[in-house]
């Protein structure tokens, strides 16, 4: 197939879904046709759309389950002004439990909540859950057998990500007794009198 | 929470009043004082002890590996006080943690027996704890600054133009409808105040009908809302949904004078 | 306004809007912008976009009401064989939206999202709206004054219902639920959760 109109039927694929495709999702849109793209074809002439959509008010972006057709974020003051609807606001509880699921996977609620020093409330899993950011993993092999959650692909895809590794990295723990040596040499000493 | 840091920062004074261990120690009871009100909204935005406790210690910019445990417990407790006194429901984490600064603060301030020589720092599990939880409330954060669908990245809404073959839309029985209700109505029961299958639809129904019929610059005449021909049942109905729709300031009667006929209006 | 900027801001509006936008509806969306384009600036730009996607999968393609995107006919084909290799499904927060608006109309979004316990996302809403199932009927005079939703004619017709009133009781679906033990609506969930 001409790599031309291989692009061509790539950009109305692309542009007809609602969800991402991947190489191989779109491998096998093709099974049976006469002039058959082999992955390397389809990778070739995605490669060259991002390109094509480089300077324009759309891109073709890679997220965690395959390319999708998005609105540019540069020019979001803009297509604001089509909606009337705020987007939806989450509150730093459900983002706090999002980010330690995302980070700590598999983690109980239990552990959850000894990290956030409060209780995790039934409504924040179910909203993670209802959104598919979230999925139960399986149980731990502890008393009660609570549920392990883990983040999805579609949470990536929403936070337009690729793989969990693009998360923002953590900010490092400092060890009290290595930033701190004057005191607890002092403590010593003094236990060690008395 | 960040107008919260800003705002006590600037009316912090740093004056040490105290010395201890070599290090300035600054406790300002003073600018706790918050009007109730206010302070029922600043309590609403901590996440809890660690949270409140983090606010106390970066709004006087002490060293998290150093903290002032005496200090800290202090005004810990007097927010805690303050939550007690507004009678605030109080979660439980949080006399939990007033309860382990005051075990700490008592296991600084008595001498340490020998034995404990590889004990660590008492407030060694208390910082370890404070500062996993700032390491996530930052990634929190930071994931929320990140672009994502439905902010700062919109999907495309690409027209599909009427191909010969038609684009299908998702099938739904009536069982995966009843699916859903049981599901809505088994969770609305976790909330005491609503009633999901309380009412008769049929008055639902006709709730609707009636502001269908009805608009805010014209006068509709009461009694076409009423049809003799559906019999009794069919009038009561009309008329519970008229009273339903008039309980819920959805519509208004109009009457100019007694006996004279009724309007009825969408309320504007 | 640099050209090339209103280009790409106008390209990135046509493939947000879910409708046509007309200039004059695109040169307000500009109006308090610092560099407000003119009506013959978005024409020209508008006629330089549908020059660029011409040889495209997408076309920028004038109607009544004025341009949109769309997919180009030419590769229906594959189009239509992405939804044969995925054919949609609503989700059960759709679903549970629908059975509510059904049960306790005329219902405003916010009432349905305290039973839920989560947001209702505007694209349900939408969604429900373009099927022509649910219909604004007005709005609640409260704060804010939110739009209170009913079902329509062609939700019963769909259904299969004369009226409302033919919509099965809770103590109907209780029933079904105890003398039908093996026949229960897990199942389903799970079907319409995959």
């Amino acid at each position: 197939m001409d790599n031309d109109r291989l692009k061509a039927i790539l950009e109305a694929l692309f542009a007809a879904s609602d969800k991402p495709l991947s190489v191989s999702q779109l491998f096998e849109l093709f099974i049976g046709d006469i002039e058959q793209p082999d992955r390397d074809d389809i990778r070739k002439a995605i490669q060259e759309l991002v390109e094509k959509y480089r300077h324009s008010g759309i891109e073709l972006k890679q997220v965690a389950s395959g390319y999708r057709l998005q609105v540019r974020a540069d020019y979001e003051v803009w297509v604001a002004r089509l909606w009337e609807q705020k987007p939806p606001r989450y509150s730093r509880a459900l983002m706090e439990t999002l980010v330690l699921i995302a980070y700590r996977q598999p983690i109980t609620r239990g552990e959850i909540e000894d990290i956030r020093g409060v209780s995790v409330s039934t409504n924040i899993i179910r909203t993670l859950r209802e959104r598919d950011w979230v999925k139960p993993l399986g149980h731990k092999e502890v008393p009660g057998r609570p549920t392990l959650y883990g983040t999805t692909r579609e949470f990536l895809d929403y936070f337009n990500l690729k793989t969990l590794n693009e998360l923002p990295t953590l900010a490092e723990i400092r060890d009290i007794d290595q930033f701190n040596p004057e005191f607890t040499f002092e403590q010593k000493n003094e236990a060690a009198v008395n | 929470m960040e107008k919260g840091y800003n705002s006590a920062a600037s009316s912090q004074s740093e004056m040490p009043f105290a010395l201890v261990q070599g290090e300035p120690l600054t406790v300002i009871p003073q600018d706790l004082y918050i009007p109730p009100d206010a302070l029922l909204v600043f309590l609403e935005a901590f996440e809890g002890p660690l949270d409140l406790l983090l606010y106390l210690i970066k709004r006087q910019n002490i060293d998290i590996l150093n903290i002032p445990i005496a200090a800290i417990t202090k005004q810990y407790m007097e927010y805690i006080h303050m939550m007690d006194h507004l009678e605030l429901e109080l979660a439980a984490e949080y006399l939990v943690m007033a309860s382990m600064l005051a075990e700490i603060k008592s296991r600084m301030l008595l001498p340490r027996p020998i034995e404990t020589d590889d004990e660590d720092d008492p407030r060694a599990e208390l910082v370890r704890r404070l500062q996993e939880y700032e390491q996530f409330k930052k990634a929190a954060e930071d994931l929320d600054a990140l672009d994502r669908l439905e902010r700062e990245i919109h999907l495309t809404s690409i027209d599909i133009p009427r191909f010969d073959i038609e684009v299908p839309m998702p099938e739904v029985s009536l069982a995966d409808l009843m699916s859903a209700f049981r599901d809505v109505v088994n969770r609305a029961e976790q909330f005491a105040s609503h009633h999901v299958d309380r009412e008769p639809l049929s008055v639902r129904e006709r709730m609707v009908i009636v502001l269908d019929r009805i608009n805010a610059d014209e006068f509709t005449s009461f009694i076409d809302f009423f049809e003799p021909g559906e019999g009794r049942m069919g009038v009561v109905v009309s008329f519970i949904a008229i009273l339903e729709l008039l309980k819920e300031s959805l519509i208004e009667l109009v009457q100019s004078k007694p006996y004279a006929p009724i309007y009825v209006k969408a309320k504007s």
